[in-house]
Parts: structure tokens; C-alpha cells; sequence
């Protein structure tokens, strides 16, 4: 098609004189377009840089951050399922004090918004990194990891219980000035009371699902797959989930939801965007295909292309559910 | 900087049994790559393996890779079923390989290798001759069906020793046996190491005791092989601390003092 | 293997003198074998009887089974996803009397012991299909199935919370003098306290888990797939969640545990064997393979010759957890 | 009665376009079936796709059965790419195919087909031929690509009645049309149908103002295929009752009447 731009930016050109928009508002941000490389998947970002523009991403989410340097599980740390990924990083990480010395100054050289994944081994820590950071440039957003099943609380993180999760969005809130993305766990009964729960305490937008607590055993040593003995499963075996869980979501707050969970395609993507999401993180994906963002961006454009849709904005929460 | 060759031809399938080797057309890899280097390569465009599987580079000239792999699961399975002609997705070549003598030492540099740990020796082979390095490699498997290099190694004029466990070829034995029985008469420059942990272990002994320099290439599953999900940690000592480390990015090969043993379960 | 009988039965020869044990003990039944098919994927039973000895089964669950028939969701009622398979067949059914005149008495005629899964739109329901089923002969124990996904009561089925689980076990508890099994849902944020309340409650096995609440979306028809919107997750993409499930609650309850969720091969069998269950159901693998239950058998069968393991019941609860 | 067949040979795979028809040694199928029938088709040993493929048994003789599909997603892709000799795992024939008149009638059955509706169709038409009774198949596609079978029904003297969207080959319209404007000089005994839903819509309606006996042939998506899992359901009239009935078990063929479309969304 002459004229149209390869570059998945924020509009494109069809033929002469359509222009697709690809931009989607988060409320308190503009993104060029929907596609977010999600959290523990894309490193802290730089190691992806050789193999695609970060530029064009509509946002990047670097590794979880905590206030200290952490050694993560021991491995074995991954195990493949099907069409499903068990990981059990532990949340390895520099800490934040390095991170704002070695890595963020890099990433400024960036456009793309950078958002922080922020993890506490306390309440009080996810305020304490919030805190910190706000001195900081170059930061478009926080995402509060409230719902790691890595580490090892048995479960217990805040994002189980929309009290735990009220008090942890509340403390960060009052620490941050920039915007707050609280991402939550699917492993709870009730998913829209936890969202309501972040809402109510402040936060900016949703994100969601984080993965899925899972186990894998190997018959022939009778051992579990991962030392950790838990992991969290991710990849296209949980998207039915996850999809499930963005529509409840997102039918019920009046903030931004971003929608994650086994994102391959843009067909994928579209889907959540169906369903409600305003945008979705792409995680596993990274791991198969470093190009997985930008030709997932490409896939969306494709598809408002193919069907004369103008602004990617129009997809989403359209999903047609009469007679249902 | 690593390269993704979405459409690298496979212009040779050879295969020995449950061992085989592809000769692919995939020229951006081919140029940049150093012995002890790795791919990636995803099997298909299934989910089934999710995940790419890595492979060293078991040989590279002018626009052409090789990889030499053993079928041991699914993966591994489905890759021996492509053809000549058929197309594969590779990201390479990934991670730090071996070091290189920069002037070729007279002592002969020892290439230790268990089953499919031959894998990149012969890359690395080529490139020592090249530079005029000496070398002697030690192979060994369970039986003479492990060691099926063995016709092409002789034929490019490399010097090996033998082993099997069963006795049916060359020494009766483990690999380890043999070059711990042979290490007094060689005075090597230096060991280079590849094969099953439990090998890596008594390697690691043997140099200790013979104070001799060894790096080892390692294994892991990998997530990703391009650093980003840290699903490859070894226990690396760096200075003081034992740090899990990437194995994709700071490896996989790393001077056998620097491995954490006992944090290894 | 000469003299070894091929027959999938209680004990089997190897060679000439060693047998494998391959009978399981539930307490209140002992099973020749411990695959059990799962309800709602085997039928009435009588559907698969062109294609496996029932009587080769360690036991067989039919439809679940309410006391009126039931219509059922209109289609499509299924949809594949990776790895998995989403429905919302809405329990659809005969009703307690036609099941008892029509259905009990062809079933009679097996020997394989029968399970009747029960289910309920109000508590009440339980203990009056219970009550009415124990003046009948030919049943070896109830199942009930307080998870159901698919019922439009959104997502609020008494396997959800621990009061509501208990309230149901105890009603059926106290019309039955038959062994009663309890079938968990996945969708809960503490599946060992909703275990606990079934336990607690007088349930003599717990069996888990039922299907995870999913939906999918067509982005062709920006509809949903299915035509009740949600369905139940089933097959392989959902194993490591529901293995990570059984190994919790087993070490905790005291009663039975009977592994269920994307078991495909005996190798996925052992898995839940190796982390606590007694015996497994086997669901979506009899859609693909109405031989799946008897190769299931096999596999186990074979997996314990080329150990050396003479009972299968060695081999429950036996994963090895040092160093974790 | 089904049977399994795990390792039923393709013995000829032949191709137009989208379009392919597979013949398959399958010896305990094709002795039972009858037309109308289906059979259920593991793809392959993956869960890329999990379930079964539902195929209508396109013909039938000796130890053969034959299956003619259109790619139209992952499954049918991959069916497409078998090659002959390579095997399939095929439980067969399941469901109830078509009534076939007692004696012949001298007034002719109609056999309407849209696209793949062909299908079932061949091995119909054979064996309403074999009992002596009379046809007319009516077959219409979007353009010619949609009736790749046209040459071969006509060598094997079938009478045709052929329609394009686009004109390029026979009648310029739909099928239903062609069929509605023959409809008064042909006085048929009866229609057999297979298509797309909106065909068999505008059939049923046909089908009631000429107050003509018709037999439809379903589609839905089948879990299993033998009537287990309660997934392939259409809305059919039992006396009084409509009831979501499996299509699998007490079809696919039905009496048009049977049909409850006001239920269909
Ligand atoms: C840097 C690197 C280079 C490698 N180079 C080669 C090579 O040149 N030739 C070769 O044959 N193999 C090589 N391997 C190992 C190879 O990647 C695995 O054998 C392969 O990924 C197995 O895939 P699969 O799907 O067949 O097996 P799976 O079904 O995934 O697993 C089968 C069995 O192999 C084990 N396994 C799988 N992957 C690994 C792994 N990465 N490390 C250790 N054990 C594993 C599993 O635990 C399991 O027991 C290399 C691995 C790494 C990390
Ligand atoms: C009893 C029966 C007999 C059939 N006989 C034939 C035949 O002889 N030849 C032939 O070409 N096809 C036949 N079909 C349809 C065939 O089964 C589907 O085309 C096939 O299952 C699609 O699989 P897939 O993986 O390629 O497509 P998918 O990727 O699963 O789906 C691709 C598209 O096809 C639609 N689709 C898939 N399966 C069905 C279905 N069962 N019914 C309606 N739409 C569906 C989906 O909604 C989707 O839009 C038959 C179906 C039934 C139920
Ligand atoms: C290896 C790995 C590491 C992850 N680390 C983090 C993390 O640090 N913080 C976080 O919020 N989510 C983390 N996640 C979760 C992902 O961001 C994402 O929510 C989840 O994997 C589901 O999306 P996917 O199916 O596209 O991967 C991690 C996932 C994987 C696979
Ligand atoms: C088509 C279908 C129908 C089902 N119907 C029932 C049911 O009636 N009662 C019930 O307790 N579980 C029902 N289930 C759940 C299964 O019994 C099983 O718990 C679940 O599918 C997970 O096991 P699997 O992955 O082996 O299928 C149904 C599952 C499927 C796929
Ligand atoms: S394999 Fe992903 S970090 Fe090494
Ligand atoms: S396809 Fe399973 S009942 Fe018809």
C-alpha cells in the first residue's frame, strides 16, 4: 500500500487520505498505541533494545522493583506446560537504589513511557519505592505488583483480599503524585471486589491478570518441576481466564483497565480490547518472539485496516452481546 | 549483537540414531558468531513446544550454521523431523562463548566433551586450529552410538582420545577417567568443557587439583536466551558474592572457578 | 510380556511371580483402579459403551444430575481454546425420575461402581436428589457438584465459600448413608478452606477441581464464542493449576483426594497420584479419546513394571520435597 | 456401532485449491456406514487443535472411505498438509445419515448442495443410484473454485444442476434460487440437503410452500461426536417439546420439519 507508513506509530496512513489512530488514553496518559511489554518479560528494557525500537512501544513495564537487591528462587525457575508457561523467577532484582543509579538513566534516552513495577515485601515498602522514585524523571506511571505468587507468603500477597489491597493502593497513592497502576492477581474468587477495592483507594487504572498459581511434577524423579515447589502460569493456556476476568472487570470501574494474559496476536489483543481493556501488556510473548510488541501492533493495525475502522478506541468495549 | 533470521533454510539433515546435525543457510548468524556461542530456535508455530529451544553453534563457515543435538523430548523430537528445505526462526548468536588464546600456546588445549557436549567443540576446534593452537579432544558416552563425530573429527585431522562406559570403543570408562589418567603426560594450556553436570562436577575437581584453567559450558532452561526473564541462573561467584546468574547473557561458558557448586541441588 | 493379562483389572502379572497392585482405597470403596471418568464428558455412561469395557473402570461419573430436566444454554456451547476446551452446556439433563427409571436400571448391569453426580439450584436440592436416590440399588457413592461454572447464578455456586460449602455437604450429608464426595470449584481464592468446610461437613472424598469460569471471543463478529458468554476451562492448559490445588489440599484434609484437571496420559495421572490424590478423574480426554480412561490404565499399568512398584498406592503422596 | 480405526492409511490425497478430498483405508468404517454418516478425525498427537474434526463420510467402497473438506481454520490446514501413507486415528461411522426411499420413486430426489455441502453427497448419490432411483444434484458455490467435484460427478453421469454467485459457471444466483425456479417442472420425490445455515433457512422455507419432504444435513461444533458431552446441540421438535438435541447422536441428518429455527440465534 504506497504511502502508509511501516512504523507503528501513533496513526497511519491508508492510501491517501485514512488515517488510522492507534493512540489510547489511559485517562492520565496517551499512548501511541495499546501495546504494553508487561513486567518480568522484557528485563529492565534495555536488553530488548537490540532487537526492536523501544520507541515504538505504547509503554514498557521494567522488571518488579523492591527497595533491596533480591537473589530470587533457586532454579530450576521455569517449566513449560501446555501451551503455558510455570515461572518462579522469585523476583530477582538490583533493588531500587541501583536501579535509579545504572538503568533508569539509560532509559531516559527513551520516548516510549516507561512505567515501574513495584514490589514490596511490606506494605509499607510499595509506599517507600513510590516515594523514592518520585524524585525521579522519566517515569510515565507505576504499575503496584500486588499479586506476585512467586514469592513465598503462601499466597498471601495483599492482592488476595480487597482490604490488603485498599491498604497498599492507599499508601502508595499518598506517596505519588504520578499515576498509579494497581495490577491484580487472578488467583481470588472475586476479582470485581478487588478492582472496586484499588479503585476506591485511588489508583489510576487496572491491570490484570498477573499469573496463574500453579505446580508441575516430574514423574520420573517424583520431584517438583520448579524448586520453588509454586510458579505462576502464564502463555495462551490462560488467556480464556484472563479474558473472562478483564470483561467483569471492566464492566463494573470507572478507571482504565489493561488487560494481560497470554497475549500472542493481535487478534489476541483485540480481544481484551473487545472485552473492555483500554490496552493489554504482552508478556510471555516477548520470551518466543523479542518482535513480539511490534508485530502485534502491526496485527491491530491490520485488522482497523481491513475493516475501515479509524480509531482503535472504537474496538474497544465493543464486543456485541445482544441476546445474551 | 544477535541477529533473528525468521526464515533460515535447512540445506543438510544428517542424522546418526537419536543424534543429528543441520546445516542451515542463516548468513547475519553465521558472520557474527564465536565459538561457544548459542541460538535460539523455535521448533514451530505452534504451542507446542511454547518456548524456542537453544542450541550451541556446532559449527560455522561463510553464510552457514550448524547445530548438532540429541532427540530427548518433544522438542528435540520434532526439530529431527525437518527436512532439506524446510525453514526455520533463529535468534543467534546469543551469549559469550569461549575464550581464545590470543598467540597459540605450545601446551595443548584440552577439548573435553560428554555425548552431546561435543556439540560446540567442533567450532571450536576449527577456530584453535586456525589460530594455530594445538588440542587434543577427549569424547566420551555410554556406548559407541554417543560418540557418532567420531568418522568427521578423524577425517578433519583433529586428535581425539576415546571412552565408553561399556568398553566398546576406546577407553573403559567415564571421559573424566581417561583425562584424569591422561592429564600428567599432556601439560595442557587449558581445558574447554562441555557435557552432563555430573561430569561439569568432577572436571571441576580434576582442575582444581591440577590447577589448571578450564571453562565449562552450561545448561539451563531457558525462557527467553536473550537475558530478559531470568529463568537460566547459575550460582556465579562475582568477587565476594554468589549471584544467580543469566546464563544466556554472562555465559553459558564460565571459568570453572567461577561455578557455585554448592548451591547447586 | 507372556502370561501378563492385558485386561486393565484390580492386579496384574509380571512375568510369573510379581503382580501389580493397581486397586485404590477411598475408605469407604475400593477401586480396581484409580482412573475414574469425570462427570459430564462420559455421559450416561451408556454412550460409551460402544467403544470400552465399562467394567474396566475404576469407577464412572454420569451427567450431573439435577431433579427436573433441565434444557441446558442454547449453542454454541463450546469453544477451543490452546490446549483447552470452554463449555457451557448448562448442565443440561434428564431430571432425577427419567435418570432413575430409564438410565439406573442399563447401569445395573456393571459392575464398575457408579457415581452419581448431584446437583442442586437451591442447598435444599442436594438432600432431596440424595434422599430419593438411596432407595435405590446400584450406586456406589454421590458426587456433588456444588462448582458448576455454567449455571447463571454469576459465579455465586456454594463452592465458592466455605459457609455455603458446608451448608450443602451437611444437607446431603444427613439424607445419605451413602459415601458422599465433594467436588470443588477452582474459581476461589482458598481452595484448602473450602476443603476444610466439605470435610468438616461430612464428606467422605474430596474430588477437584471443576472447571475454571473462562470465555472467549470472536473478533470477526466482536461476539462472545459461547452463546452464554462465560463457560468452563477443561484439558491440558488448565493441569498445573489443578495439580497446584490437589497438592494443597491434600496435605491438609484427612479424607480422600481425587485428582481432576486436564489429565490426558497415565503420566498426568501419576502427577496428581505422586502429590496426594488416591484416585483421578479423567474429563475432557474421553471426548478426544473414548479409550482414554483404559490407556490411562495402561500407562499406569506400565509406568509401575518398569519401576518395580507393586502397589499404586505406594506411589500416592510419595513426591519428594527435600531441599524445598 | 463405531469403530476406532488409530492407523487408518491415506491412500490418495487430491487437491483443488481450498478444497481436498482424502481417500482412507478404512476398512471397519466403510463396511458400516451409510450416507450421511460422519466420521470424527484426530488431526494429530498435539492439543494444537484438542478436539477431534468432524468430516461426513464422502464415499464408501470396499475397504475405503473417502472425506472431502474445505480449509477453513487450523484443523483443515492441517488436515490438508497429510500426505499418502502418512496415517490417521478416525472413529467411525457415527450419527444417522439419510433415509433412502424403500423401492425408487419414479419423480427424482433432489440433492441440494452448497459448497462443501457436496460432501455427503457422492456417496448418497452412488447408492441411491445402486437401489435405482433417480436424482438431480443441484450445486452451488460463490464462483467456480467452490465446485471442484463438477468433472468427476459428471464422468460418473450424475445429472447436475450447477449455480455460481458470479455467474462464471451455470445458473448466476444461489442454489436455492435455481432450485425454487426448477422446482415446478421437476415434481421431485424428495430433497437432500447440505449447506451453509442461510441455505438451509431459505430450504426449509422452499421446502414448506411446495410442501416437499426434505432432509437436512447439520453442522456445530462436536466435543466429542458420540454423544457425550452434550456440545453439538440444535433445537429439534419432539413432538409437542423443542429440545437442544444432539446432533451427533440423533443426527446430523433431520427431517426439515424437525428443525426449530425461531431458536436459533
Ligand atoms: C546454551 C545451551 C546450549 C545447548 N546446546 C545444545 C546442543 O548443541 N545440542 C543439544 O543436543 N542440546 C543442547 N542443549 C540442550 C537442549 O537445548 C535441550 O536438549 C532441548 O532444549 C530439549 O528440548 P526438548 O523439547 O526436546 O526436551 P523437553 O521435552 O523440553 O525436555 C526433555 C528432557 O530434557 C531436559 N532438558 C530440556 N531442556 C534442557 C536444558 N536447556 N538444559 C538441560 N536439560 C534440559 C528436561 O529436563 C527433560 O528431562 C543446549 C542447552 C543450552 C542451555
Ligand atoms: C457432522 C459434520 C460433518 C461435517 N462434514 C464436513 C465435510 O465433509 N467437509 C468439510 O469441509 N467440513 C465438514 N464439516 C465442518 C468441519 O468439521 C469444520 O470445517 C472443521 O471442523 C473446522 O476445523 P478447523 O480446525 O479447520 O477450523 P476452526 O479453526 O476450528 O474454525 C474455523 C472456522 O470454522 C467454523 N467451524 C469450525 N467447526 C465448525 C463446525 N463443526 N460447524 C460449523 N462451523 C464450524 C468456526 O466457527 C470458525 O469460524 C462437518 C461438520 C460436522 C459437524
Ligand atoms: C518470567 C516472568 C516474570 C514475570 N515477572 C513479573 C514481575 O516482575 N512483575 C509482575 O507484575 N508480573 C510479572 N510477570 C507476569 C507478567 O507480567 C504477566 O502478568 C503474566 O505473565 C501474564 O501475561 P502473559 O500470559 O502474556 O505472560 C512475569 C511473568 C513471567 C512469565
Ligand atoms: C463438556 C463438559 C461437561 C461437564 N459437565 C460436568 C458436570 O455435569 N458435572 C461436573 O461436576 N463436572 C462437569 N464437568 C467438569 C469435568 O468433570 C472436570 O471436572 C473438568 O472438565 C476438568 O477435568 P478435565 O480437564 O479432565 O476435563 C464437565 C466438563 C466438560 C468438558
Ligand atoms: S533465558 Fe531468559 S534470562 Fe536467560
Ligand atoms: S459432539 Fe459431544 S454430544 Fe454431540
Amino acid at each position: 500500500m504506497p504511502g502508509r507508513s511501516s512504523f507503528p506509530g501513533r496513526s497511519h496512513r491508508l492510501g491517501d487520505e485514512k488515517v488510522i489512530d492507534l493512540s489510547c488514553d489511559l485517562g492520565f496518559l496517551r499512548l501511541r498505541n495499546p501495546v504494553i511489554a508487561a513486567s518480568g518479560t522484557f528485563g529492565y528494557g534495555l536488553e530488548m533494545a537490540p532487537f526492536l525500537d523501544l520507541n515504538c512501544l505504547g509503554a514498557y513495564i521494567v522488571k518488579g522493583l523492591y527497595l533491596q537487591p533480591r537473589t530470587g528462587n533457586p532454579p530450576p525457575r521455569l517449566v513449560e506446560t501446555a501451551s503455558g508457561l510455570i515461572n518462579s523467577i522469585g523476583l530477582q532484582g538490583i533493588g531500587l537504589e541501583p536501579f535509579i543509579e545504572t538503568i533508569l538513566p539509560k532509559l531516559r534516552k527513551y520516548s516510549a513511557p516507561l512505567i515501574i513495577n513495584v514490589c514490596g515485601e511490606s506494605d509499607e515498602e510499595y509506599g517507600a519505592i513510590v516515594e523514592r522514585l518520585e524524585k525521579e524523571q522519566g517515569i510515565a506511571a507505576y504499575e503496584l505488583n500486588i499479586s506476585c505468587p512467586n514469592v513465598k507468603r503462601n499466597g498471601l500477597c495483599p492482592a488476595l483480599s480487597p482490604e490488603a489491597t485498599y491498604t497498599v493502593v492507599k499508601l502508595a497513592r499518598e506517596k505519588s503524585r504520578r499515576p498509579i497502576i494497581t495490577k491484580l492477581s487472578p488467583n481470588v474468587t472475586d476479582i470485581v471486589s478487588i478492582a472496586l477495592a484499588a479503585q476506591e483507594a485511588g489508583s489510576d487504572a487496572i491491570s490484570l491478570i498477573n499469573t496463574i498459581l500453579a505446580m508441575a511434577v516430574d514423574v520420573e524423579t517424583r520431584s517438583p518441576l520448579l524448586a520453588n515447589l509454586f510458579g505462576g502460569l502464564s502463555g495462551p493456556a490462560i488467556k480464556p481466564i484472563a479474558l473472562r476476568m478483564v470483561f467483569q472487570v471492566a464492566r463494573v470501574v470507572k478507571i482504565p483497565v489493561i488487560g494481560c494474559g497470554g497475549i500472542m496476536t493481535g487478534q489476541d489483543a483485540l480481544e481484551f480490547l473487545l472485552v473492555g481493556a483500554r490496552a493489554v501488556e504482552v508478556g510471555t510473548a516477548n520470551l518466543i518472539d523479542p518482535q513480539a510488541c511490534p508485530r502485534i501492533i502491526k496485527e491491530i493495525e491490520q485488522y482497523c485496516l481491513n475493516r475501515g475502522i479509524k480509531k482503535i478506541e472504537d474496538i474497544v468495549g465493543s464486543i456485541i452481546l445482544e441476546g445474551i | 549483537m544477535a541477529s533473528i533470521e525468521r526464515q533460515a533454510k535447512i540445506l543438510q539433515h544428517k542424522s546418526w540414531g537419536n543424534y543429528h546435525r543441520l546445516k542451515i543457510l542463516a548468513p547475519e548468524i553465521a558472520e557474527k558468531a564465536t565459538p561457544g556461542q548459542f541460538v535460539m530456535i523455535r521448533i514451530n508455530e505452534t504451542f507446542f513446544p511454547l518456548l524456542r529451544r537453544p542450541f550451541c553453534l556446532h559449527h560455522c563457515h561463510g553464510d552457514e550454521i550448524e547445530i548438532f543435538f540429541k532427540v530427548v523430548g518433544q522438542g528435540t523430537a520434532q526439530l529431527a523431523e525437518k527436512k532439506e528445505g524446510d525453514f526455520l526462526d533463529i535468534i543467534g548468536p546469543l551469549g559469550r562463548g569461549f575464550s581464545l588464546p590470543e598467540k597459540p600456546d605450545k601446551r595443548p588445549a584440552l577439548l573435553v566433551a560428554g555425548g552431546r557436549g561435543i556439540a560446540p567443540f567442533v567450532f571450536l576446534a576449527h577456530e584453535l586450529k586456525r589460530l594455530g593452537q594445538s588440542m587434543i579432544i577427549f569424547y566420551g558416552g555410554k556406548t559407541r552410538e554417543d560418540l557418532p563425530l567420531i568418522e568427521d573429527l578423524e577425517k578433519n585431522g583433529f586428535n581425539l582420545r576415546l571412552s565408553t562406559e561399556d568398553g566398546c570403543l576406546g577407553f573403559k570408562g567415564l571421559i573424566t577417567e581417561l583425562l584424569e589418567k591422561e592429564l600428567p603426560s599432556l601439560n595442557p594450556a587449558c581445558l574447554y568443557v562441555c557435557g552432563p553436570e555430573a561430569m561439569l562436577v568432577e572436571v571441576a575437581r580434576i582442575s582444581r587439583t591440577w590447577r589448571l584453567k578450564a571453562e565449562f559450558s552450561l545448561e539451563a532452561r531457558m525462557g527467553c536466551g536473550f537475558g530478559v526473564c531470568y529463568g537460566c541462573v547459575w550460582p556465579i561467584r562475582q568477587g565476594e558474592k554468589i549471584e544467580w546468574t543469566r546464563i544466556c547473557l554472562e555465559g553459558p561458558v564460565f571459568p570453572a572457578e567461577a561455578i557455585a557448586w554448592e548451591m547447586k541441588r
